[in-house]
């Protein structure tokens, strides 16, 4: 380790050093605005290590990439957790959750996230996956008091087990078949055709279940409903973006790192993007509860990135980035909106809580109806931009087929997302006064809205910045 | 005068049917009577002062460009010449007349302004057909009468009736004009213009059979705004509208458009023997089937309704005979009688305290003023066809004219011709007894009528008796100063001896002897209301309606009904909306998968598991 | 090596199996995550197999870094245990059904 | 946006017809604004739209081919996507009807007084989107205009609607939506295809369309291009959308939907579907014209028995753009011309009948035909404008439909005589559906229970003086109008024979 490993893991050094002593403060200091005020300020501080620190040496002692790709995504996950952090000031404090542990958890996951976008070595790719995983099992029912959060910890702790149980399963049948770790030679070893292909062809088939886990595609997707229902706001929105887009940034560099070595994968892909769609987006349509319906609408926006990740052209995996950027922007914003709401006594979850919603809280039921119509895809946002990304590089990569069903997919997901902005702009029967909303939180949904809009009007500079990141 | 002044001829009644409808209301009801009857009156004058510019080939006056079209542009013009001089004369002499006597029908109704409005609008509208350069304008005119005389029939429109019955004049007359707007397309892909003249000219170079093609569409056309068989059953309901319309509208102006047209293409109508027979054929059958109607009709108004079917048949018999002189002077007379008629009978609907039917009705002669029986029964003898009338011979012209055809189709008109001359003279007689002769039999108790109008029936019913000296044959000494004013466009020069044409007026005044005998005889005492079978059938057109409903108009609503119910809401609608409940049914039933139980979360991740085994054993065996 | 490498395998391999099959057939949360664990010590086996055939030892130091996170993992573990019991009496997977649809 | 100064020559008018309107949007919606200050401030953004409109109307109306002003600056360039606007006759027209329904619905939605602020924000969103339609060369950027305009009408039509709005809404917003995404993916199809023949990949409109298909590749590219052309300009099949929008949206919604909305999928045929696909379309112009006469019957024949006076007037809009549409198969320069005046004269006469049954909806609170009635006696002045537009509705000669509808039948018979004369019998439909709706609603004795109703107010007269004026204008001296498609019209029939 190097004085040059060193800063080259900088960012998440800064994100490990800070949640330690903020969890030790924790410990005899109970006030909770300085404490999560300190750790909005480690994550800043990383976001700007990771941007400003030099790229150093490509490589950390075989496990992680400190390149441009990785480094872009630890400035990322570094600012959704400030952002995450921001939003939970008003609402950790008012359901007294314990300040110290909590903010600690956030920046452990948010670090965990920035080494596995940049995982080059299997063991790498475990390590910083179970990291953060292990996080969220704690912040999933972080709320004592609250039923639905232990069940949805419970349910995110068994399964997730299971699934590192595969996962790590898998790792030793490519190892045995491989004889390494490091990602690029460990692709290769599906190619020779030695007697040991076979238990190659399982370890990834078994470190697919997993990382289908994670992203929630559809078999291994029945969890992510009822977890994003349980969960805090906030942690689902730490979990919507930050879980399932560091694990779509491992896939492009597992993917990248050896262009043709996976062509066995495709037709499992295939079926797996397929089957997200298809189910994921015709489970939404009949949602009643809002959270619900952006956890399915997570499982679709998840089958849209494997069909831009299949064809495996730098265009794919370009693609898969913004749209991965933009994605992000308006989940969290989503979340956002859901956690400002909320009050004391719970989160508006069923539409009827948000009827006429439109009217009473003009702005945020703009930054809603913005969020969920870029999450559609509509033009003038980013969503438009990234599904125009997407489709372009799935048909130039040959897979028109899946491309129309995206087609589809994003058709029925129009139903949805505009049935919720009919409700919120319906006629304003009487319902239930939500929480006004502190400033800061109007703050982060300034931040996210902006994001979507900018992206959907002027996206070149981005679409430029991610062409280079590619590996 | 230099030409754009002939403009002002359609113009000022246009000009004063804007201003009557737009500030008609607020001007006292006096300003707006005058400012109607004098914009008609003035181009009536405007009409003698320009007469000299109809001779020989006649004035083009241009306006300006109304539509262009590809590289050419279709203007507004107008064609002043011998065939439009007499029309327009008579055009706006008559629309003088009757808007006088409007002033007094409409006395009492408050509503004055909208109907002087739309009376001047029509009359501008009848001089756009008359004055027409090129069909486009023709076609301006041609539907703008048929708006007028819609909105003129359901002018009382607070009875939803007298709506329908516009409603129905309007539809059947539009199906006429596309037949119209069909040739005006062809005319226009043959010669590439519109304009009249042109297309005359032109007319020598078309096929035969692209010629007759054409001929039959104008006569379509035409048959539509004069009520001709098959477009002739809203006539008779159109009386439902004010005296004063029906007398202008539905007796000498509009019902004659289509003979006019008819007259205007007669060189390109004329190279079609085919097209003259067809011509010749609906106006006789029109013309029987017309006068057998008159015969059973209880409403005196609907009597002179069939009657001008009747006599608007006979014009295109003449047109179809070749004779163009022969058809406008019978049109000329029978302008001035029939509407000498209707004016009177709205006096003799007045008199009887608003009562219409004829069998309710008689003893005028006693009661009623004598001058008015003395101008029904110059109209009548007119009507009948009378010797030295005018009706007389100009419909001893026609049969003239179709006998000297010689061929043994006309000859079988001709025969028809005299059977409806005969029957003809009954219906008149009929009337004329039914409403004068005998006692009175109505309860209405008669009040004097308004000078207005009495005085302007007077003029009509001597031009109606002495209308012979426009066209005084040779044999009486006339002549004939219509058809050498027509000159060339006077269509086939009718050449008989003196003896046939001897026998021929014998032959009709026996006719009329005839008719009017047994008019006095059946009719002479009022022998009550029989009711047969018989006359039901023609009291109602020979059932002419229930055929159209059947062959159309029930069709017709059935098909709106397959489309708007069947096609649209059954099959389209039930589609979409089948589909979007059958993804949201599936989207319920995965739905329920997520039982929130762990063990189905985990037997998901099992079914994965097997997907993945599934494809491993795939790659195995590749 | 001195048993087959496929044999080790082979071995690891049921080994799996009967982890997951414990944790499909067993409804007590305890004996989910005693499956689970059966799972890791699975991949454990494969990997020190897999370390010796190739002859390299970064298999064996991933067995350590695997035992290291499987105890953490069953820290967490057991915590939720003790407070589902607390909270709700049981230990039964399937009676927190509370969210669904 | 720093190439933008260079490229731009003279003032960007484009650019600002279509900013314009969307400031004074934004400025409605971001100050806390009182009602009235909304109004009067849509108003005179309408009016100043218009005023510019008008400008460019007079200085650029003679009828040149080409571009008559054109605006380009670099927006993605990664994928050739350039921020082009182009005007040439055809979109001139259309962006002065565009500019007057726009003020014409502003002035039918003074009444309104739920929720004004936002009204005329989406009245003024929905006509910068429609500008951008008009006006955009480069295909994204018309995609995604084609899109932004449908969020404002779908608002437009949910929240203010009639009763059964929210489906009707939603109905509309994916009836189209699905026909803009297969245009989506025949978008970026043909534009691989340019890229890799011609290496230098753009999505301008010139450039696509110099790319060389196989006849199959054509047919699909065009077939998605058409599946969303065909639903906006509601050819029969995709047509079950319109009726329901159109009777449920408000009254301005309604003028708009049917005065501007329905053209933009006929201007994308001009425009997009037939340059793009010279082949296709001559060999497909025979199925268009079937499915054109298809539309005007069937449309003509459901107006006659529907109830609703709002449905009569959807219907009778698909009637009269199947004859559109059948001018535009027609492949003749007078067709074509006749068929973008009819365009323009529809949208003014139908728009001018949805405002009149808007006030008549206003007076007597029903829409029913059976409930109306003997309306000529209590309020003469909005009976004689009701007739005056149903007449020029009908095709009355001397009124604007006609002037369209005879250029259209004279140049259609040049081409193709059959489907002149079968189109003929449709005016004898419109007169039938039509003099019933005006039957049912001026004429008979009024209903019983209805109270004295009001004639028109000076609001009222204001919107309905110029309509009826444009009306009778455009049916006698057309001239002015059809100046400036003669050339256009010339070029784009130029490909083909």
């Amino acid at each position: 380790m190097t004085w040059l490993d060193v800063l080259a893991l900088a960012p998440v050094l800064v994100l490990v050093i800070g949640a330690t002593t903020l969890l030790m403060a924790g410990a005899w200091y109970h006030e909770t605005r300085p404490l999560i005020a300190g750790g909005i300020a480690v994550a800043l501080v990383a976001a700007v290590t990771a941007g400003v620190a030099p790229p150093s040496p490509m490589e950390i002692a075989g496990l992680f990439s400190s390149a441009p790709f990785a480094r872009y995504f630890a400035i990322l996950w570094s600012l959704v957790a400030a952002l995450i952090l921001m939003l939970s000031l008003r609402y950790a404090s008012e359901r007294e959750f314990a300040a110290g542990e909590y903010v600690a958890l956030v920046l452990f996951s948010a670090a965990g996230m920035a080494l596995l976008s940049g995982a080059t070595s299997l063991v790498g790719l475990f390590l910083s996956l179970e990291s953060f995983t292990l996080a969220l099992y704690i912040l999933v029912s972080f709320h004592r008091n609250n039923n639905q959060g232990a069940e949805a910890g419970l349910k995110y702790l068994v399964l997730g087990a299971v699934a590192t149980g595969f996962m790590a399963f898998g790792i030793a049948l490519i190892y045995a078949a491989s004889g390494t770790f490091h990602l690029p030679e460990a692709l290769n070893g599906l190619q020779v055709g030695g007697h040991l292909r076979p238990w190659g062809l399982l370890g990834w088939g078994l470190a697919l279940v997993a990382i289908g886990f994670k992203i929630s595609l559809v078999p291994f997707h029945l969890w992510t409903p009822d977890v994003y229902q349980g969960a805090p706001a906030p942690v689902t929105a730490l979990l919507a973006t930050g879980s399932k887009g560091a694990v779509g940034a491992a896939l492009v560099m597992v993917l990248a790192s050896a262009p043709g070595a996976w062509q066995e994968l495709v037709p499992l892909l295939w079926v797996l993007a397929l089957l997200t769609m298809l189910v994921g987006s015709l489970c939404a349509l009949p949602q009643e509860n809002l959270k619900r319906l952006l956890a399915y609408s997570s499982v679709v926006h998840m089958g849209y990135l494997l069909t831009a990740l299949l064809p495996g052209s730098p265009e794919g995996y370009s693609a898969v980035v913004f749209y991965l950027t933009v994605y992000t922007a308006a989940s969290l914003g989503a979340f956002a909106v859901i956690t400002s709401l909320s009050n004391a006594h719970g989160e508006p979850q069923k539409l009827a809580a948000w009827h006429g919603l439109g009217y009473r809280y003009p702005v945020r039921g703009a930054v809603l109806a913005t969020c969920l119509l870029s999450l559609a895809g509509m033009p003038l946002t980013g969503g438009f931009i990234g599904k125009f990304v997407l489709f372009h590089a799935a048909i130039k990569g040959g897979f028109t087929g899946l491309a129309v069903v995206a087609i589809l997919a994003s058709l029925v997901s129009f139903a949805y997302y505009l049935r919720v902005v009919m409700v919120l702009y319906s006629s304003d029967e009487p319902a239930p006064a939500l929480h006004p909303g502190t400033s800061l939180e109007h703050a982060v949904l300034l931040v996210c809205v902006s994001a979507i809009l900018l992206l959907g009007l002027y996206p070149a500079p981005l679409l430029d910045l991610i062409a280079t990141l590619i590996p | 005068m230099n030409q754009t002044l002939l403009f002002l001829i359609p113009l000022l009644p246009l000009a004063c049917a804007v201003l009557n409808m737009l500030f008609g209301m607020r001007l006292p009801r006096l300003v707006a009577e005058t400012l109607a009857v004098s914009g008609v009156a003035a181009s009536f004058l405007l009409t003698l002062l320009f007469w000299g510019y109809a001779d020989g080939a006649g004035t083009h006056a241009l306006l300006g460009t109304w539509l262009p079209v590809g590289d050419i542009t279709i203007p507004f013009a107008l064609h002043f010449d011998a065939l439009a001089a007499p029309m327009t004369l008579m055009v706006t002499g008559v629309a003088t007349l009757i808007h006088l006597y409007a002033v007094g029908y409409m006395h009492d109704e408050e509503d004055y302004a909208r109907f002087f409005g739309l009376l001047n609008l029509f009359v501008f509208a009848m001089l756009a057909i008359v004055l027409a350069d090129n069909l486009l304008v023709l076609f301006l005119g041609w539907e703008g009468v048929g708006l007028c005389s819609y909105a003129l029939i359901g002018f009382w429109y607070q009875k939803s009736e007298n709506a329908r019955a516009g409603t129905k004049a309007f539809l059947v007359t539009r199906v006429g004009d596309i037949f119209l707007a069909a040739a005006l397309l062809w005319l226009f892909a043959l010669t590439g213009t519109l304009e009249i003249a042109a297309i005359n000219a032109r007319a020598a170079s078309f096929a035969p059979e692209v010629l007759t093609a054409l001929t039959v569409l104008l006569l379509l056309g035409a048959c539509g705004k004069s009520a001709q068989l098959p477009l002739m059953t809203w006539l008779a309901d159109a009386m439902a509208g004010p005296t004063p319309v029906s007398a202008l509208i539905h007796a000498a102006t509009m019902v004659t458009a289509g003979v006019y047209l008819l007259c205007r293409l007669f060189p390109l109508v004329s190279l079609s023997p085919d097209g003259m027979a067809a011509i010749a054929v609906v106006g006789a059958l029109t013309a029987l089937y017309a006068a057998t109607c008159a015969l059973a009709q209880r409403e005196i108004k609907r009597v002179l309704a069939y009657s001008t079917m009747s006599q608007v048949g006979y014009m295109f018999l003449a047109v179809g005979a070749g004779s163009v002189a022969g058809a406008m002077f019978h049109l000329l007379t029978h302008a001035f009688f029939k509407a000498a008629l209707f004016m009177a009978a709205g006096c003799i609907i007045h008199l009887a305290g608003g009562e219409n039917d004829i069998l309710r009705m008689g003893g005028l002669f006693k009661r009623g003023p004598r001058e008015l029986f003395w101008v029904f029964l110059a109209g009548a003898l007119c009507l009948a066809g009378a010797p030295l009338t005018g009706g007389f011979f100009s419909k001893d012209g026609i049969l003239l004219a179709v006998y000297t055809q010689g061929t043994p189709l006309f000859l079988a008109l001709w025969g028809i011709g005299l059977l409806t001359a005969l029957l003809t003279a009954v219906y008149t007689f009929r009337l004329v007894y039914l409403v004068f002769a005998g006692e009175p039999r109505g309860h209405g108790h008669p009040h004097d009528l308004p000078l207005l109008m009495r005085r302007p029936l007077w003029p009509l019913a001597l031009l109606g008796l002495c209308g012979g000296l426009l066209n005084l044959p040779p044999l009486v000494g006339g002549h004939e100063w219509l058809t050498h004013r027509l000159g060339t466009l006077a269509g086939r020069e009718i050449l008989a001896g003196h003896s046939i044409e001897w026998a021929l007026a014998g032959l009709a005044t026996g006719l009329v002897i005839l008719g009017w005998g047994f008019a006095r005889w059946r009719y002479g005492q009022f022998r009550g209301e029989q009711e047969n079978r018989a006359s039901r059938f023609l009291l109602l057109g020979w059932r002419a309606d229930a055929l159209v409903d059947l062959l159309f108009v029930r069709p017709f609503t059935a098909m709106a009904g397959l489309c708007a119910i069947g096609c649209d809401r059954a099959l389209v609608d039930a589609t979409l909306d089948g589909l979007a409940r059958q993804t949201t049914a599936c989207g319920e039933r995965l739905r329920g998968l997520t039982t929130g139980r762990v063990s189905t979360y985990l037997a998901g991740f099992v079914w994965g598991f097997l997907i993945i085994l599934g494809w491993f054993l795939l790659a195995l065996v590749k | 090596m001195i048993v087959p490498f496929a044999h080790v395998l082979i071995f690891a391999a049921i080994l799996f199996t009967m982890g997951l099959g414990c944790v499909l057939a067993r409804r007590n949360l305890i004996m989910i995550l005693i499956g689970v664990e059966i799972m890791l010590n699975a991949a454990a086996v494969a990997l020190v197999g897999g370390s010796a055939y190739w002859r390299q030892v970064d298999g064996q130091v991933f067995v350590v870094f695997l035992m290291a996170m499987t105890s953490a993992e069953v820290a967490i573990s057991l915590a939720m245990v003790v407070y589902l019991r607390r909270r709700r009496g049981t230990l039964e997977a399937d009676r927190f059904d509370g969210l669904r649809g | 946006m720093t190439t933008m100064a260079t490229s731009l020559p003279q003032f960007p008018w484009l650019s600002l017809l279509i900013g314009l309107p969307l400031a004074g949007a934004l400025l409605c919606l971001l100050q806390r604004r009182s009602a009235i200050e909304c109004r009067w401030l849509a108003l005179v953004t309408t009016l100043t739209t218009l005023m510019i409109a008008l400008w460019l109307f007079v200085t650029h109306g003679d009828g040149q081919a080409g571009w008559l002003l054109r605006e380009d600056a670099a927006w993605i360039p990664r994928f050739g996507i350039r921020y082009t606007l182009g005007l040439d006759g055809i979109s001139l027209l259309l962006v002065l009807l565009t500019a007057f329904l726009h003020t014409v619905a502003v002035l039918i939605a003074w009444p309104e007084q739920r929720r004004v602020p936002l009204f005329m924000a989406l009245l003024l969103i929905l006509e910068s989107g429609l500008m951008g339609v008009f006006l955009a060369v480069d295909l994204v950027l018309f995609y995604l205009f084609w899109e932004a305009m449908l969020l404002p009408m779908v608002f437009l039509i949910g929240i203010w609607g009639e009763e059964g709005r929210r489906r009707a809404a939603v109905r509309f917003f994916l009836y189209t939506l699905a026909g803009s995404l297969a245009m989506l993916i025949a978008m970026i199809a043909l534009y691989l295809l340019h890229a890799a023949q011609s290496g230098a990949p753009s999505f301008a409109l010139a450039d696509l369309a110099q790319t060389r298909l196989t006849l199959t590749q054509e047919y699909l590219l065009f077939g998605g291009f058409m599946l969303a052309f065909a639903i906006k300009a509601p050819l029969v099949p995709f047509h079950t959308w319109q009726p329901d929008a159109l009777s449920e949206s408000p009254a301005a919604g309604s003028v708009d939907l049917t005065g501007l909305l329905l053209k933009t999928g006929l201007y994308g045929m001009i425009r997009f579907a037939f340059p793009l696909f010279p082949n296709a379309t001559r060999n497909c112009l025979p199925f268009l014209a079937a499915l054109a006469l298809l539309g005007l019957f069937h449309a003509a024949w459901s107006a006659y028995r529907q109830e609703d006076v709002k449905r009569i007037l959807a219907y009778s809009s698909i009637s009269h753009l199947g004859l559109v549409v059948l001018g535009l198969a027609a492949w003749n320069a007078t067709a074509w011309q006749g068929s973008i005046l009819l365009m323009v004269t529809h949208g003014i006469v139908t728009g001018a009948l949805f405002a009149v049954v808007a006030m008549l909806r206003a007076r007597t609170g029903t829409r029913d035909l059976a409930e109306l009635g003997g309306l000529w006696g209590a309020a003469p002045a909005l009976s004689a404008f009701f007739l005056l537009f149903a007449l020029a509705s009908l095709g009355l000669p001397g009124l604007a439909n006609f002037t369209g509808e005879i250029l259209v039948l004279l140049g259609t018979f040049h081409t193709q005589p059959l489907w002149a004369l079968l189109a003929l019998p449709g005016l004898v439909f419109a007169a039938a559906y039509l003099l019933r709706l005006v039957q049912g609603a001026l004429w008979g004795p009024a209903p019983a229970n209805r109270g004295a109703i009001a004639d028109l107010t000076v609001r009222e007269w204001l919107v309905l003086v110029p309509l009826a004026l444009l009306t009778v204008w455009i049916g006698l001296y057309p001239a002015p109008f059809l100046a400036p498609l003669a050339g256009p019209v010339q070029a784009a029939l130029g490909g083909l024979p």
